[in-house]
């Protein structure tokens, strides 16, 4: 813990009678290396300067002592709330120029439920129904955009199929696809430089094309929508693709939550997705106590459910390390325990949500 | 009483069930805690089944030799879904052709979904009501189930009738949907009147009856008088030659008896209270409908189910002690439009002014969810204790199964709970579930 | 040149990676009171020994060791040249009538159950087609029926084979272009005649590019390499109008000097009409499903004995189940109603192996029991192909896909 | 001797008769006569006279009456005309919209020149069980019928044979509702009978009272009714009514729970059977109902032995092949040997006049591991049972009816054809005349003929995909 706060207090004499700091103490902390008992973390700016156990107030900051585990914000994928019309561009096949950031609506009232279940950033993607429908972005409920780019959405299923446009089957649209990727223009260019790829589908065997064309184009992303992606681990690994699992509702076929497990013991990174339906952000939750019933290790699942989703999305969320944006939830207990309930939401430092006794 | 004895011939639900041990068997649990209903629990206690039943629960209980021994962290009576379509075959599930008479058992189909009541049983739910056609005016007959296999191996089902289910306000506009409320009323105020008529009439015709019998010893005595004086007008009547014309004889009518009406009869039932009246209802316009309708029926048991709406008559409630089985599903945007969000927290918020809360699926596959959702209503303001009151001794008692199920106690069904934790906890796994004192689900596979 | 269709199977045949369900070679014993090793030649008391999913030995006259497989009879795994197992019309481009470089491969779906079920029934090799709304549809693949569930793992490399119909449903859901066309069904063809027109124009289109540079359009390159005869074309046809106009295209392009196109006609239901044609230009049918009652796809008609009277004038068939696998509508039972049609069971058994095994290709490597070959094995309770005998084994590459009860 | 001094009075009766009837009497000799009754006779002989078989032995021991038709066919083998025990076609409509109608008759339906009597023929079958489609709730009467005659009353072997009950619901119906209307239909016969009775008693008592007031000497009309029999629940003093004054409409029903008439029981799934079995049992008909089941039944196989139905007849799907949901594998079940193992008689159903027709079922059912003798079994003598008529049809023998077909060679070989039909001692079918068969086998286009064959439809096709979902 020294080596942490060294670096601190030389920190605080050089931003002297700034606006000044907040330290936070909760019973756990769930920092990035695990737990810490007691912790703290100290805030300035809305970012994350330090964390760790017994660390010093600064004498410009104030403490606060607060009872249950302190988090990161979850990070949700694959949600289409506050799109509205935007969710999907019906008027082409290949939109690989939009960007769905300019469809995002800040004060959609959707956004509430988000901070309720402890959700802090979304990852926003189109509907299926067109083969490319535009380019992901990383949002915060009611706040900043994080990442107006994060991937290329690519759709594999057949929901990319329209009757009378092209292309009306699978081996077309691989074709189109592949003429885009001889010459690459816009978005397609894009890929691999800093661009993403989302592979949407459904079977395992859209899965399959999906991949073999990630990994034919060594492409970085990862694959979503498909609920048995488990029996494809080998593939997903070869390509070193993530994968974002559908949300795994009641009628779900146990062998959904199991292949989840699989792919967390091959160390595919996961994430859960609210899926095209906009299911409340509980179902993040509970998609993962399905997987950890299935057998997926307890932090992978909580990895899939903050930084692995961070990382899949492309973006800095998901993570209380030092210098991130204090995107923090507090719970009455143990996140991954549904009794355990959402007390208070920070975004960026900033409270957002719950009784507030500042 | 076709249920049990015809369910009971479904073949067994799953292949890797262990075999039951013979019903003779004893099993002894040794538990840390023994919650043998919420509030009451017993520390390093031991709980004795024998015959499908709790046999006893105490601190002091010794192991019978040759009976099974469980030892296990706590253990907690079987939960119970008051609202679920879970074993009706695809198509009764949502159906809409329903009435009063038809049947949820004559729906349930043990064979197409073994898998799901597999699922629920692993997950702790032992019974459940279930009731047809997911959005029906009136739905019919609802049974009472137990997820787990009779003991020859179909469903067991304990109450065939066990309540009436309805739905007010699924679709149309205000009017129309206040509509079902006030027919709903109108069919419990015809099966009142027709119980009434019938009463009516079993009087009348004794009466009657007695009447007649009376006249007719009469008749009889004054027989050989009337013999001779009709011989006598014969006599004459053939002198003068005129034709002999019998005297009339009058009585009074029979009493015409009522025309039987299957419908009016069951909805008799209700009225009369010996079948509660399971209702779905969300907005506040068609709850308040409902309750007003329905205050005059002072026998009648209502329950509530869903309820979205229904915080601001929490008093009428706790006044008529009507229960409300809330359905905590995190609904997300697919709520319907105009209702307000309290999914997650109403059976809180319910619970604070003292009305009785259920938690209900209502659902086929989502049975198994139950203790999730209670989880999640925990995590939203319901007491853990009242949580597990409503799915265990709450529910019973509003299905009338009160006195046999819900509790760890002496006589009652042994459909336990054997838990390394706290029952609500999503953490907490099981490690065996006994439904009627046979071990129906095993963590270790095997006895 | 290589169409991209197959670049991309090519490709993953490449990164082909140790697939998960891939099965570890075993090594097996099969015992066959009566072995048809093919048409023709029986051995009696076989005993076939498997190693790597392929036919290491086969030994006359010994006994069955314990604890091998053993049967009645035995024969080679059946050949299905006309399967039909796609995802349906999302298995073929219609943004165009003509497709020429494209492959069914990439809608293939190993994960369907179809193909368990169809392997059950005897059937270890299969020709998949792109479904027939197209007037040229595209590459069709020859696939095992069993094995690991991805494409490379069952891909068998054949005869390259394009596939077009002619008939009905290349036309049926275009309609003529009023006004400004909304999407790309208002086109040609909309009648058996535009059909027709469309292949003339394809392959005189193609013809002329091979003089004009300039006249070069996407996909000629396939309708040359049918022209010079290296790529074989299935054509559906299933009435006896239609089967003519595959023949006449024939020979209208060899009479132009253009080429001399290696057509097998599929589904030729009425083949028996006017098989003058087809032994004229000696071409090979596949036949269709037998008609239980009154008659096939297209109204056509196809009596029992339509396998006796083309065998009788030397017509190269097939038979086929299009993939049906029902007590009574499987490839083992089609064999059976061609015996009642007058078939001999050795000319039958040619119907259902070695006869499609050419047709697709793949003749050196599955339709008969020789060590060398794949180990594609049916097992039977009696002489295949009677009514009162069953399949009671089936083994696919050495693996037993269906075991004896 | 004994039999030869039997043959001279059947010579003799035939004399007469031959005066009487012109010569109705026909001697068949084949190469084999297969009677599904004791071992096959090689050169066999069967004398049919007005109809009826009188003698079957070898030709060594049966003289020919001297009036008697010879039919001579050296290489062919007779087997018995096959029976289908229960079908749906050969009507105008399979169904009527009605839910419960007992009082209709299938006798208004049947259509005589419809091509599924010509197709049944074709394949040997020589005695149909027509009943009323499975889309009802309970179906009117159904009737056993030959398929050969100009008119229904010629093809007529015996009316009122029976009424469908549908368990499996009826188009657009749900179970529950289905269950609900029929359990409705018999409670409400039971509550109109205890109403009439209760009527005509007090009727009677009224009558007595009105004669001791007038003084008239009273002898009370005891009722011209039957009392009611029946196993399930019974209706006391229902003698005090006559039979004539119930209502027509609802006499069926009570026929039914009398055990009077065959119910045939139309179950799709394991669960319909359990439902119906119970019906049965609630209200008497049990042991006089005949299961028609859907592929997945065989899972109530034990419960089906149990009950001691009358009979049960199998889809035309012989093997049944199901994914359980969330499973990796699929689940074959092989329904006859099933059934043949547990113990259980089956007849078999054919769906279309070639790859289905009984013969070929029974074929498939041996190469299934069906004994030979059970397979054939399950389209004669055992189909005759099922449908009550054992005693008439189902095998050759002294006394039934002459109903034989004339075949190429083994009854389940692939290259067998049916050469000849007898219905009745009439030859019925010529294989050499039939236009429409030539066309269906060797492409010969009957002159004047449309062609077009007629669609059959499928009736198990709904249980056969529910199977497999």
């Amino acid at each position: 813990m020294n080596i942490l706060i060294a670096p601190i207090l030389s920190a605080l004499c050089a931003v002297s009678g700034d606006t000044g700091s907040l330290v936070l103490q909760a019973e756990v902390v769930h920092g990035p290396d695990g737990p810490i008992e007691k912790g703290r973390i100290l805030i300035r700016d809305g970012k994350i300067e330090a964390i760790g156990a017994g660390l010093e107030l600064p004498e410009d900051g104030h403490l606060i002592e607060l009872e249950g585990h302190l988090s990161a914000g979850l990070v949700a994928m694959g949600d289409q709330t506050g799109l509205k019309g935007e969710a999907l561009d019906s008027t082409r096949q290949i939109m690989d120029g939009a960007d769905l950031a300019f469809g995002y609506d800040k004060t959609d009232d959707g956004w509430g439920a988000f901070l309720e279940a402890g959700v802090t950033a979304v990852l926003l993607t189109p509907k299926p129904g067109a083969l490319v429908g535009g380019r992901t972005a990383v949002v915060k409920p009611a706040g900043a955009m994080v990442q107006r780019r994060a991937h290329l959405h690519v759709c594999f299923s057949n929901a990319a199929f329209k009757p009378g446009v092209a292309p009306t089957s699978y081996p077309g649209a691989i074709s189109m696809l592949e003429q885009r990727m001889k010459t690459p223009t816009g978005g397609f260019a894009l890929l691999g430089k800093g661009l993403g790829v989302l592979l949407a589908a459904k079977t395992r065997a859209e899965g399959l094309r999906a991949v073999a064309f990630a990994k034919r184009h060594d492409l970085t992303g990862a694959l979503t929508g498909v609920s048995r992606a488990g029996d494809l681990a080998d593939e997903l690994h070869d390509a070193g693709l993530g994968v974002i699992l559908p949300p795994i509702g009641a009628a779900a076929d146990p062998r959904v939550p199991a292949s989840a497990a699989t792919l967390g013991k091959k160390d595919i990174p996961l994430a859960f997705s609210l899926g095209a339906t906009n299911r409340s952000p509980h179902a993040l939750r509970i998609s993962a106590l399905r997987c950890m019933k299935a057998g997926l290790a307890r932090d992978a699942a909580w990895k899939a459910l903050t930084s692995g989703a961070g990382e899949i999305a492309n973006a800095p969320v998901g993570s209380l390390a030092v210098g991130r944006a204090a995107d923090m939830v507090l719970w009455s207990g143990d996140p991954l325990e549904l009794t355990s309930q959402v007390e208070r939401v920070w975004i960026e430092g900033k409270q957002v949500h719950g009784d507030d006794d500042q | 009483m076709l249920a049990p004895a015809l369910l009971a011939w479904a073949p067994t639900i799953s292949a890797q069930e262990p075999a039951d041990p013979p019903a003779e068997t004893q099993i002894f649990i040794k538990a840390e805690r023994v919650i043998v209903q919420p509030g009451k629990e017993l520390k390093d206690a031991q709980v004795l089944v024998q015959g499908g039943k709790v046999l006893a629960v105490g601190t002091d209980l010794v192991a019978p030799d040759g009976a099974k021994v469980l030892e296990t962290k706590v253990v907690c009576a079987g939960f119970i879904d008051p609202w679920s379509t879970l074993g009706l075959d695809s198509a009764s599930a949502s159906l809409r052709d329903t009435n009063i008479l038809t049947r949820a058992v004559d729906a349930l189909n043990p064979f197409g979904s073994a898998v799901h009541l597999q699922a629920a049983l692993r997950a702790g739910i032992t019974g459940y009501g279930v009731a047809l056609g997911g959005k029906a005016s009136v739905k019919g007959l609802g049974a009472f189930v137990c997820t787990a296999n009779h003991a020859d191996g179909g469903l067991d089902v304990l109450l065939k009738d066990s309540f009436i289910g309805a739905t007010v306000g699924s679709s149309g506009d205000a009017f129309d949907r206040i509509g079902y409320a006030e027919r709903l009323v109108k069919y419990i105020k015809a099966g009142e009147d027709y119980r009434v008529e019938q009463v009516e009439y079993t009087h009348e015709i004794a009466k009657w009856r007695t009447e007649i019998a009376e006249s007719e010893v009469k008749l009889e005595k004054d027989f050989k008088k009337a013999k001779k004086s009709r011989d006598k007008e014969i006599k004459e009547a053939e002198e003068d030659n005129k034709k002999f014309k019998e005297e009339s004889y009058r009585e009074d009518r029979q009493p015409r008896k009522p025309r039987f009406d299957a419908e009016k009869e069951a909805w008799a039932r209700v009225a009369e209270g010996t079948l509660p009246l399971v209702v779905e209802a969300h907005r506040y316009v068609e709850l308040s409908a409902l309750l007003d309708g329905t205050k005059a029926f002072d026998r009648l048991r209502l329950v509530i189910a869903g309820g979205t709406e229904v915080l601001p008559l929490a008093a009428t409630l706790v006044k008529r002690s009507i229960p409300v089985i809330v359905w905590p599903t995190p609904l997300g945007s697919k709520r319907p439009a105009g209702m307000r969000a309290h999914d997650l927290s109403l059976a809180g918020a319910l619970a604070e002014k003292d009305v009785r809360v259920l938690l209900g699926s209502g659902g086929t596959s989502g049975t198994r969810d139950l203790p999730l959702l209670a989880a999640l209503a925990v995590g939203h303001g319901l007491e853990p204790e009242k949580a597990l009151a409503a799915l265990t001794t709450e529910a019973a008692r509003a299905l009338d199964m009160g006195s046999i199920l819900g509790k760890v106690r002496a006589g009652y069904r042994a459909d336990l709970l054997l838990l390394d934790g706290d029952p609500i906890s999503t953490t907490t796994s099981i490690r065996q579930v006994i439904s009627a004192g046979k071990i129906a689900f095993n963590v270790e596979g095997g006895q | 040149m290589i169409y991209p269709g197959f670049l991309i199977s090519c490709v993953l045949l490449a990164l082909a990676s140790p697939a998960p369900e891939a099965p570890k070679p075993v090594d097996l014993t099969v015992h066959a009171d009566y072995l048809h090793v093919a048409p023709g030649e029986v051995v009696r008391n076989a005993l076939i020994q498997i190693r790597d999913g392929k036919i290491a030995s086969v030994l006359p006259g010994r006994s069955a060791p314990d604890g091998a497989l053993s049967a009645h009879s035995i024969m080679a795994g059946m050949i299905d040249a006309s399967a039909r197992v796609t995802p349906g019309d999302v298995a073929v481009e219609q943004s165009k009538e003509v497709i020429t470089n494209l492959s069914v491969t990439d809608s293939l779906d190993f994960f369907n159950p179809a193909w368990d079920r169809l392997a059950r029934t005897g059937v270890t090799t299969t020709l998949i087609a792109p479904p027939d709304y197209n007037v040229v549809g595209g590459f069709s693949v020859v696939v095992k029926t069993s094995g690991p569930k991805r494409v490379e793992a069952r891909v068998v490399t054949g005869a390259s084979i394009l596939r077009g119909a002619i008939g009905e449903l290349p036309s049926a859901g275009n309609s003529p272009a009023f006004g400004r066309p909304t999407n790309f069904y208002a086109r040609r063809p909309t009648t058996r005649m535009g059909v027709e027109w469309e292949w003339r124009k394809a392959f005189f289109d193609a013809a002329q590019s091979a003089r004009f540079p300039d006249a070069e359009f996407e996909g000629a390159d396939v309708l040359r390499a049918c022209l010079a005869g290296d790529v074989r074309i299935f054509i559906q046809a299933w009435t006896t109008a239609d089967i003519r106009t595959a023949v006449y295209l024939d020979e209208e392009m060899q009479a132009e000097g253009y080429g001399d196109l290696d057509i097998v006609i599929d589904a030729g239901a009425e083949a028996w009409k006017e098989p003058a044609f087809l032994v004229r230009t000696g071409t090979p049918v596949v036949l269709p499903p037998f008609p239980a009652t009154g008659r096939l796809g297209e109204r056509a008609f196809m009596p029992w004995d339509t396998g006796r009277k083309l065998t009788d004038l030397g017509i190269m068939i097939a038979l086929s189940a299009h993939g049906e696998t029902g007590l009574k509508e499987r490839l083992s039972a089609q064999a059976g109603y061609a015996i009642r049609g007058g078939l001999t069971f050795d000319e039958a058994l040619a119907c259902v192996t070695t006869t499609p095994a050419r047709l697709l290709g793949v003749e050196k490597q599955v339709g008969a029991v020789k060590s060398g070959m794949d180990a594609d094995l049916v097992l039977w309770n009696g002489a295949p192909f009677s009514a009162t005998s069953n399949i009671v084994g089936v083994v696919a590459s050495g693996e037993v896909v269906l075991t004896p009860r | 001797m004994n039999i030869s001094s039997i043959t001279h009075l059947t010579a003799a009766l035939a004399l007469t008769s031959a005066a009487a009837l012109g010569g109705d009497s026909h001697a068949i000799k084949v190469g084999k006569v297969i009677t599904m009754a004791g071992e096959p006779i090689e050169n066999g002989i069967v004398l049919i006279e007005s109809g009826r078989i009188t003698a079957v032995g070898p030709a060594s021991e049966i003289q020919i009456p001297w009036d008697a038709e010879v039919f001579a066919a050296p290489n062919l083998v007779a087997f018995p005309g096959q029976v289908e025990a229960c079908t749906s076609q050969g009507m105008d409509r399979a169904n009527e919209s009605i839910d419960v109608a007992p009082f209709l008759n299938v006798v208004d339906s049947v259509d005589p020149v419809n091509f599924f009597y010509e197709e049944m023929l074709r394949a040997g079958i020589t005695t149909l069980n027509v009943q009323q489609g499975n889309s009802t709730v309970i179906a009117g009467r159904g009737m056993i019928v030959k398929p050969s005659g100009m008119t229904v009353a010629a093809m007529t072997v015996r009316p009122e044979a029976g009424i469908k009950i549908a368990i499996t619901p009826k188009r657009g119906k749900s179970r529950a509702v289905q269950l609900m209307i029929l359990r409705e239909a018999f409670a409400g016969l039971r509550r109109t009978l205890e109403d009439l009775v209760q009527e005509a008693n007090d009727g009677n008592d009224h009558a007595r009272r009105e004669a001791l007031a007038q003084g008239r000497d009273f002898e009370a009309e005891d009722g011209k009714g039957r009392a009611m029999t029946g196993s399930g629940w019974i209706v006391e003093g229902l003698e005090a009514v006559p039979r004539a004054s119930i209502d027509s409409k609802i006499l069926p029903l009570l026929a039914i729970v009398e055990g009077r008439i065959s119910v045939y029981m139309a179950c799709s799934t394991p669960m319909d059977v359990l439902h119906g079995l119970e019906i049965a049992k609630e209200n008497g008909f049990l042991a006089q109902t005949v299961l028609l089941l859907g592929p997945t039944c065989w899972k109530v196989s034990d419960e089906i032995k149990a009950a001691g139905v009358r009979g049960v007849i199998l889809s035309s799907t012989l093997e049944h092949t199901e994914r359980a949901p969330f499973a990796e594998e699929d689940t074959v079940t092989v329904l006859p040997t099933h059934f043949a193992e547990k113990g259980i008689p089956f007849a078999l159903a054919s769906q279309n006049s070639t790859t289905q027709s009984l013969w070929f079922q029974a074929a498939r059912c041996v190469a299934l591991g069906v004994d030979r003798e059970v397979a054939l079994a399950a389209i004669t003598s055992g189909p005759a049972e099922v449908i009550g008529l054992s005693s008439e049809v189902g095998t050759i023998e002294k006394g039934k009816h002459g109903n034989l077909v004339l075949l190429s060679g083994d009854p389940l070989s692939l290259q067998t054809q049916v050469r000849y039909v007898f219905i009745e001692g009439k030859l019925t079918y010529d294989r050499t005349t039939d236009t429409r068969l030539q066309h269906l086998m060797d492409g010969v286009q009957p002159e004047g003929t449309s062609a077009d064959e007629p669609v059959v439809e499928d009736i198990h096709e709904e249980e056969r995909t529910a199977g497999d979902k």
